[in-house]
């Protein structure tokens, strides 16, 4: 590869990452030079106009027919244009916390927490846009480095500590599982590319190791499990989220999910859609079984498990783990809506997640509590936070009138529409729906049915802002999922997601 | 003339409404409105009852409401049986309109009495009126509201209160079994209307068992509403309401709406003979059952209660005996003695202010008209000769014995001697003899009281002429021009039959003036010969007991059977639930163990399970 | 040349990879834990190297697939490391049994 | 303006929450007045609705649609093949019910004098709750109705959990699981059926439903699938009715909610669950429905013994009334049960006829324990002494819920058995056993109340003129479907005729 081929690249569809990956470069440096006391505030603004410039130029792309360059390793087509939206927007919402949050031993450290919430970004941006197991790995393992350190950032905090050491270890342990699984993938079609391996896929040879590709998958499925907290892979994080500062929480339990789900769609979906199990059937089909239990697992035990939880934080993490199981649902049926659904929810999810983390940041922060006690009252207190949080409540539950309700239904669809029709896993859906009912509408109640006479939250404008915004997307989006579904359709086309660029690079050469 | 029928109900209705809203006045002047308005519905009733009398009829009905297809009518009909009802019912009424002003004199809530009699004669008038069973049935059940609100009327009072409560649920009982009745027949004619539901029956269209069924059903009612056996016990209890509205209610008209269902729906019970030997048994059976308890009570109200249902008890006996004339012709009579004897008892007890017999006593000096009235009716519902009561019972007996009837025809005429008992034995006992209680300020009731039981002392001697073999069968042509085929055959029986009807009736009264009044023989004389009998006939056969014992206890046994099962089957699978859903928490917290070492081996255990099931069923190690 | 199997390769580095997670799971020294994790990414880099050279398609790009997977894993240890001094000055422990502040 | 006159209606409450935003939340006289007049509103809408409301005419009235939601499902860009619209429309029961609901609405805002803080936010759940009710009535497809249906939830969980009594706490979340169970499984029926039919329309549901089996095949709707979602929504309904053994929440909720929000849940949410039954179960799979009439009828009876049965031992009046409706929605089963003419009129019947009493009662111990502060039966007694008008309301009320002729109780009671009579006569004649029954817990309740020995009663003085309002409007509403039924009955007649016609009955 010479220069030639190098400058011949378009490397204008990779502005985005770029912006993003400039920004934390220059905000690095700047903070060496910054005082050790001086606020880093500014480094905040300058990381949010980062993130708003590549959100731009994401925008700005969208109308750009589906690339790829640097051989099919980066693609920019409308899957990777549509999530990198919702990554760069939970980032920013993220950094509107991150900017906000008080608390006095992270203070010298929040430079670092700035760019290495951008490079945990770029990680995630590149995972949406790779098409080869190498780029995924190397963006996948982007990201969880940079989350593992963000998750330490209290360095004085043992808290935090142990938070980012059971993070590092079981996301060592999950890398080396992930890997383990992909290793088998390229044995046994001798490809990165996932075109290729596609490709590859149908060849007769490979029917009599149909075994081993199963076990592959399962593997490799199951290590994945561990970025968006499913079933096996969970248990990492309750404890995780009670040990990191909220603000890494919401990334985490938000932008790092999101990017787990990128991951899982690009490598399932490309790789295995043709593909034959055992006995020469479509892999997918054998092991939906599997996926679905691990679904049904996953919801159960975290909205069972949340049940008893009285740590805010931990709860939100388990509440977090069964929404990581209703959006396996769509995985199981595969049906054609699939990018839709999972699009719309993480949407929602996006916005009622962080909502919800706004309320708690506020809370905890000023009451140095992180019991659900902390809500006592506070419509009595605070009702300008008490009702915003209680629709993210709602949306979370899946109550109408919010987006929650609307992408849960559209799962619903999926999981219905297609011969066989599931109706048990989504009966587990709705069963424990009921029982999040109950420590969701907990906090609700503790907040509205406990009167208290406390002290006002006081509320930062910028958290303000986020919280006025997320209410106002949960319940437009609710009443109006047309806007969302429209802008997607609009402006997304799924085929593109299927489509293998053919020698792309010749074209271009001269 | 008969098409303004229908304004007859709606003059009581109208006098209700005035009183509710002047329920607040301090004037006894607004009994004047009751007076007036049901003094209205009485001359009109009279009026078309002498239309009637001529041969008028007339029947009009609209549409109510529809049931698919099917028009649920609403409307009036008048025939002879119902004109002669609607003149009985509006005259009790009106005279005891009157008779009130005086007896609730001083009462503060003295214009809702008068609106709650509005009310029940509105409804009683209703009933009467009505063209088809459903409407029938809506009228029944309010007359049995107007009934309640007057048995309850002292509210405060407990007795009242349960007897109130106690009427209305007795009753509803046989208003269920009417309205299974009336529905079931409905589904066989497609109709609610008499001459729908008679035409049915004369075509055949309905079997025969479906026939005795509806008929027993409908029976079911009117037991309930006629006080008889074994829905009898509400009656006496029904006396804790002030005596006028005992006297108008639970003697002259509410009560003989059962016999009145009875005969309106008489063609239906003639295609029947099952059904018409229940009716003949059941009345025959409480006829003497009611007269075996009155023989010892000693509340004055309650002995007339017993005496009511006895003589209910007679009705349905000659209705079900085929003795349809003898059953009104008892009907009318007795609506006039048995109103006058309750009139005549409220007197006594507006004057002593006590019910119990044991505590009067030489009363006739000092209530010289209440005694001689009081003695009229105790001489007619004795059937002394030449009174109402002789007549109307002797028809009965008559018609029994033409039916071949016999067990039941002596059942009656020993009823009858019990009657003559237990009525001059009353009568001695407030009467003569000497003052046993506190009778320092007892005076002769006002005018406005005593004017209607004068009129109800003069019907109750010359009612009794109106169907004699003597003097012409006035009633019994009558009603043959109604829509009733009458029984064939001679239901004059052999004449013998007034012979003893008559010799009973002295019988009893002799023997009562033998105990009571010269005393030659004690009073325990009877119940010495007997003690185990007259223990139980004391006790009032000890239904109420075995009633309490039974449904009462049963209905709360299981009702409180419910509520444990409502609270531990019913709620302990829904905590059993709740409690599967912790322990899952807590088995999913406590794998929750803080050890990240413990979480990978977790999450490896699962995996390799999902290995192993993939391997399995995959066949790889087959 | 091709004496040694592809099946002898994947089973070491299966048997490598079992050591490794062993390790991971069982090891009270932090360190151990690291360290037991990287011998499973190694166990990984057994098996695409295997498989670049004598699966059934063979292809380069394992090879290179394992350099990335080393740097990825020193860069891991040198975090999992950090981590690890700052738990060990708060804590004055390395036990990994110790760290259970966070649990239910 | 006809176009959109039944959105308004629907959306009319919001109204009062708008205005009531803009109070100051200290000012208990204009919050009050506004809460009000808030609900006088959609009343004077409906009344408009029901004067363009052809009484006559069949189908559906003042229809709206729109294109919603849209998900693309199974087909290329730019087509729906599965539109998810906004669609309402009136028919003659959902006209009845949306007149129901409204005037409900207004009698329970007066009667929120009770109501002791937080008026503010009290009125904007209230206001919330009936927009909730009037869009489930007025929807005419599956989501939108699902979408009301859970709307009522939330404002009746804050309205319980708020404002109610000692363990308000526990009656609110028994009534939001319950419910939401009844609601899940009422999302997963829908969605099935929608992803079945390829629409949510009511109409167009029961026309695909109704298509021949072999036309139905194609679809893959086989009969074992119509009968799987009859009875997910016969189950869904039946905790909403409820249906023992699921009537535990609803004791809860009737016992520890405020009276107005009583009045508002017993007269109208649980209505939802018969108007579901009526629409869903009936209307969608006539024949399905038919061959569980039979389970239905023995449900509806048993929940009519069972409910006479347990109220005739309560201590609390609150507690008799609340089995009292259980017992009463009894005899909206076994009007649908009977699955002709005369039983569906007559379970309509009862619906609106329950609506009213149970509000009446409600409101009446509502009353009561405003004077008494406790609802239990022993606390009183004698009290039409110093109570003559509340005694003798509460006397009327009782005698409407036992079914006396003349009140729209007996109508309903009547119809629904004469249906069932038809049908199954054996099962009806033990079910008249409920009868009696009812007149025994009902006069034991309100006699004990109103007559015998006069109790102390802290602060026993009559009906206030504001209190009077409610009451006699209800009397007044129950003394006219009594009397005159012709006119719930001509309305409801095109209706249920057309779901008759399916049923082939």
């Amino acid at each position: 590869m010479d220069l030639d081929t190098l400058l011949s690249f378009e490397w204008g569809v990779m502005a985005p990452e770029f912006i993003i990956l400039g920004v934390a470069t220059l905000l690095s440096i700047i903070d060496l030079f910054m005082k050790r006391e001086s606020s880093r505030k500014p480094l905040a603004w300058m990381a949010g106009a980062g993130v708003l410039a590549a959100l731009v130029s994401i925008f700005l792309q969208l109308d750009h027919e589906v690339t790829s360059i640097l051989y099919d390793t980066y693609r920019l087509d409308s899957f990777s244009k549509a999530f990198k939206i919702l990554l760069l927007l939970g980032t920013l919402l993220v950094l509107v916390l991150a900017s906000n949050y008080k608390k006095e031993d992270l203070e010298e450290n929040r430079g670092e927490f700035y760019y290495l919430l951008l490079a945990a970004l770029l990680g995630a941006m590149m995972m949406a846009s790779s098409a080869d197991l190498i780029t995924l790995f190397v963006g996948l393992e982007l990201l969880s480095l940079a989350s593992y350190i963000m998750a330490g950032l209290e360095r004085k905090n043992k808290r935090s500590n142990e938070s980012a050491f059971k993070y590092v270890v079981s996301g060592g342990i999950a890398t080396a599982i992930t890997l383990f699984g992909m290793s088998y993938v390229f044995g046994l079609t001798g490809e990165t590319n996932l075109f290729k391996i596609a490709e590859n896929m149908g060849e007769v040879e490979l029917l009599k190791h149909g075994f081993l590709l199963v076990f592959a998958f399962i593997i490799t499925f199951a290590g994945l499990t561990f970025k968006i907290a499913a079933a096996p892979l969970h248990m990492w994080a309750p404890d995780v989220y009670e040990g990191a500062p909220v603000p890494v929480t919401a990334f985490l339990s938000v932008v790092s999910k999101i990017a787990g789900f990128v991951i899982m769609l690009r490598f399932i979906i490309i790789t295995f859609i043709a593909a034959a199990g055992i006995d020469g059937d479509p892999l997918l089909l054998q092991v939906q079984p599997y996926i679905m239990a691990l679904a049904a697992a996953t919801m159960i035990i975290g909205n069972v498990t949340a049940l008893r939880q009285r740590n805010i934080k931990r709860m939100f993490a388990y509440s977090s783990i069964a929404q990581a199981g209703y959006i396996l649902v769509p995985f199981v049926s595969n049906s054609s809506l699939l990018f839709e659904l999972i699009w719309f929810y993480l949407l929602a999810y996006l916005f009622m997640n962080i909502g919800a983390f706004t309320v708690i940041q506020l809370l905890t922060s000023q009451e140095r509590s992180n019991d659900v006690s902390v809500f006592r009252g506070l419509y009595r207190r605070s009702p300008w936070l008490a009702v915003p949080m209680t629709f993210f409540l709602l949306s979370l539950a899946g109550i109408p009138v919010t987006a929650g309700f609307i992408g849960k239904f559209g799962i619903f669809m999926g999981a219905l529409g297609l011969q066989p029709a599931h109706y048990w896993l989504a009966a587990v859906m709705m069963a424990t729906t009921l029982v999040s009912y109950v420590y969701y509408f907990n906090i609700i109640a503790i907040m509205f049915f406990r009167d208290e006479e406390e002290a006002k939250v006081s509320v930062p404008p910028g958290m303000a802002a986020v919280l006025a915004f997320c209410t106002a997307s949960i319940l437009i989006l609710g009443v109006m999922p047309d806007l969302a579904l429209d802008f997607f359709y609009g402006n997304f086309d799924v085929n593109e997601f299927f489509m293998r660029i053919e020698d792309e690079v010749h074209t271009h050469t001269h | 003339m008969l098409q303004i029928s229908w304004l007859i109900p709606l003059f009581p209705l109208l006098s209700f409404i005035l009183l509710l809203i002047f329920r607040k006045s301090r004037s006894e002047g607004t009994a004047w409105i009751g007076v007036l308005l049901t003094g209205i519905s009485l001359v009109l009733s009279v009026g078309i009852w002498l239309a009637v009398w001529q041969g008028d009829e007339i029947k009009t009905e609209g549409t109510w409401f529809h049931i698919g297809e099917r028009a649920i009518t609403m409307g009036f009909e008048v025939n002879p049986l119902n004109a002669l009802m609607l003149v009985i019912v509006s005259l009790v009424s009106f005279l005891v309109h009157l008779y009130s002003k005086g007896y609730m004199h001083g009462d503060e809530r003295f214009p809702v009495f008068f609106a709650y009699l509005g009310l029940f004669s509105f409804a009683m008038l209703g009933l009467v009126l009505s063209p088809n069973l459903l409407q029938l049935y809506m009228f029944w059940e309010l007359v049995g509201l107007g009934s309640f609100l007057l048995i309850g009327f002292y509210y405060y009072k407990p007795e009242a209160k349960k007897a109130a409560k106690k009427a209305f649920i007795m009753t509803r009982i046989g208003d269920v079994g009417l309205f299974i009745g009336m529905v079931l027949l409905f589904w066989q004619v497609g109709s609610f209307e008499y001459d729908d539901i008679f035409a049915s029956v004369q075509n055949g269209e309905i079997s025969s068992g479906m026939l005795t069924l509806t008929a027993l059903c409908i029976f079911v009612g009117a037991i309930g509403k006629s006080g008889q056996l074994p829905l009898h016990t509400w009656l006496p209890d029904a006396m804790e309401g002030p005596t006028p509205v005992s006297a108008l209610i639970h003697a002259a008209t509410m009560v003989a709406a059962g016999v009145y269902l009875v005969a309106a729906m008489y063609p239906l019970f003639q295609a029947s003979e099952t059904a018409l030997t229940v009716v003949a048994v059941v009345g025959g059976v409480t006829a003497i059952f009611a007269a075996s308890i009155g023989l010892m009570q000693k509340d004055i109200k309650r002995v007339l209660a017993y005496s009511t249902v006895s003589q209910l008890g007679y009705m349905m006996l000659a209705l079900g005996a085929s003795g349809y004339v003898a059953g009104i012709f008892h009907l009318t009579t007795h609506a006039f003695f048995k109103a006058l004897l309750f009139l005549a008892a409220g007197s006594v007890i507006h004057a002593v202010h006590t019910q119990n017999i044991e505590e009067m006593g030489g009363l006739w000096k000092k209530l010289r008209l209440t005694g001689l009235l009081f003695l009229i009716g105790a001489l007619a519902i004795s059937g002394f000769p030449l009174l109402s009561g002789f007549f109307s019972k002797d028809e009965i007996l008559a018609s029994t014995y033409a039916d071949g009837r016999y067990g039941l025809f002596w059942l009656a005429v020993v009823a009858a001697f019990m009657t003559a008992f237990y009525m001059f034995r009353l009568f001695f006992l407030v009467f003569t003899g000497k003052p046993r209680g506190n009778q320092s300020k007892v005076h002769e009731s006002p005018s406005v009281m005593t004017l209607p039981m004068i009129v109800l002392g003069v019907l109750a001697v010359v009612a009794g002429y109106l169907n004699t073999t003597w003097f012409g069968t006035f009633l019994s042509d009558y009603l043959a021009k109604g829509p009733v085929e009458l029984p064939h055959g001679d239901h004059h029986g052999p004449g013998w039959i007034p012979i003893v009807a008559t010799a009973a009736s002295l019988l009893g009264i002799g023997l009562a003036y033998l105990i009571y009044q010269k005393e030659t023989l004690s009073r325990s004389w009877l119940s010495r010969m007997f003690p185990g009998l007259s223990h139980i006939i004391y006790n009032k056969w000890y239904v109420d007991e075995g009633y309490d014992a039974t449904f009462v206890k049963g209905t709360k046994g299981l009702s409180k059977l419910g509520v444990l099962f409502d609270r531990y089957v019913v709620d302990g699978l829904v905590a059993s639930v709740t409690a599967g859903v912790q322990g899952l928490a807590k088995a999913g917290s406590r794998l929750q163990n803080g050890q990240v070492q413990s979480y990978g081996t977790a999450a490896i255990f699962g995996l390799v399970i999902l290995l192993l099931i993939v391997a399995l069923t995959g066949g790889y190690f087959s | 040349m091709s004496s040694v199997p592809l099946a002898a390769y994947l089973l070491l580095a299966l048997i490598l990879f079992c050591i490794g997670l062993f390790g991971a799971l069982t090891k009270r020294n932090a360190v151990i834990v690291l360290i037991s994790i990287e011998l499973m990414l190694n166990a990984v880099n057994i098996n695409l190297v295997a498989f670049a050279k004598y699966s059934i398609n063979p292809g380069l790009t394992g090879q290179i697939f394992s350099l990335f997977t080393i740097t990825v894993a020193a860069a891991e240890a040198a975090v999992g490391l950090a981590i690890l001094i700052a738990l060990y000055r708060n804590r004055q422990t390395v036990n990994v049994d110790e760290m259970d502040m966070m649990k239910r | 303006m006809n176009t959109w006159l039944l959105s308004i209606l629907i959306f009319s409450p919001l109204l009062g929450v708008l205005v009531l935003i803009f109070t100051p939340s200290h000012d208990e006289r204009s919050i009050k007045w506004i809460g009000i007049l808030g609900t006088l509103f959609p009343l004077g809408t409906a009344i408009v609705t029901l004067s363009a409301f052809n009484m006559s005419g069949g189908g559906l009235q003042l229809t709206e649609r729109f294109q919603w939601v849209s998900y693309e499902v199974f087909q290329s860009k730019g087509e729906v093949s599965y539109p998810i619209l906004y669609e309402v429309g009136v028919n003659g029961l959902s006209m009845v019910l949306i007149l129901l609901t409204a005037v409900v609405s207004v009698l329970a805002a007066i009667a929120s004098f009770s109501i002791k803080q937080n008026w503010k936010s009290y009125f904007i759940l209230f206001f919330l709750l009936e927009m909730g009710m009037l869009g489930v009535f007025a929807a005419q497809n599956l989501f939108l109705f699902f979408i009301f249906f859970e709307i009522t939830l939330i404002p009746m969980f804050f309205l319980i959990g708020r404002w109610g009594y000692l363990e308000k706490e526990k009656a609110a979340y028994s009534f939001l699981i319950y419910n939401g169970v009844g609601s899940a499984i009422l999302l997963i029926a829908f969605v099935a059926m929608f992803m079945k039919t390829g629409t949510m329309n009511f109409e167009q549901l029961a026309y695909t439903f109704a298509l021949p089996q072999s036309e139905l095949n194609q679809m893959l709707i086989t009969k074992n699938f119509k009968m799987g979602m009859l009875i997910a929504l016969l189950v869904a309904f039946a905790v909403k009715l409820p249906v023992a053994p699921l009537h535990s929440w609803m004791v809860r909720v009737h016992v520890q909610a405020p009276p107005p929000v009583v009045m508002i849940h017993s007269g109208i949410l649980l209505k939802i669950g018969a108007y579901g039954l009526i629409v869903f179960g009936a209307g969608l799979f006539p024949d399905q429905f038919r061959s569980l009439a039979f389970i239905v009828g023995l449900f509806g009876v048993i929940n009519l013994l069972y409910g006479a049965f347990l109220a005739i031992t309560q201590t609390d009046v609150k507690r008799v009334l609340a089995y009292s409706s259980v017992s009463h929605m009894g005899i909206v089963l076994i009007g649908l049960a009977a699955v002709n003419e005369a039983g569906m009129t007559g379970a309509v019947f009862q619906v609106v006829s329950h609506g009213l009493i149970s509000a009446l009662l409600f409101f009446l111990v509502g009353v009561l324990y405003e004077r008494a502060g406790s609802s239990e039966l022993r606390t009183f007694g004698g009290v039409a002494k110093r109570m003559p008008i509340f005694a003798g309301v509460m006397l009327a009320g009782g005698l409407a819920s036992l079914g006396l002729p003349g009140m729209s109780g007996f109508i309903s009671e009547f119809m629904a058995f004469l249906g069932l009579f038809e049908e199954m006569p054996i099962l009806a004649a033990v079910g008249t056993l409920g009868l009696i029954l009812t007149a025994v817990y009902v006069l034991r309740a309100v006699l004990s109340i109103t007559f015998g020995a006069e109790k102390e009663l802290p602060n026993a003085y009559d009906l206030s003129p504001t209190e009077r309002i409610p009451a006699f409007a209800l009397l007044a509403a129950i003394l006219f479907i009594g009397i005159y039924p012709a006119w719930l009955s001509d309305m409801l007649r095109p209706t249920l005729d057309a779901i008759l016609l399916g049923l082939g009955g």
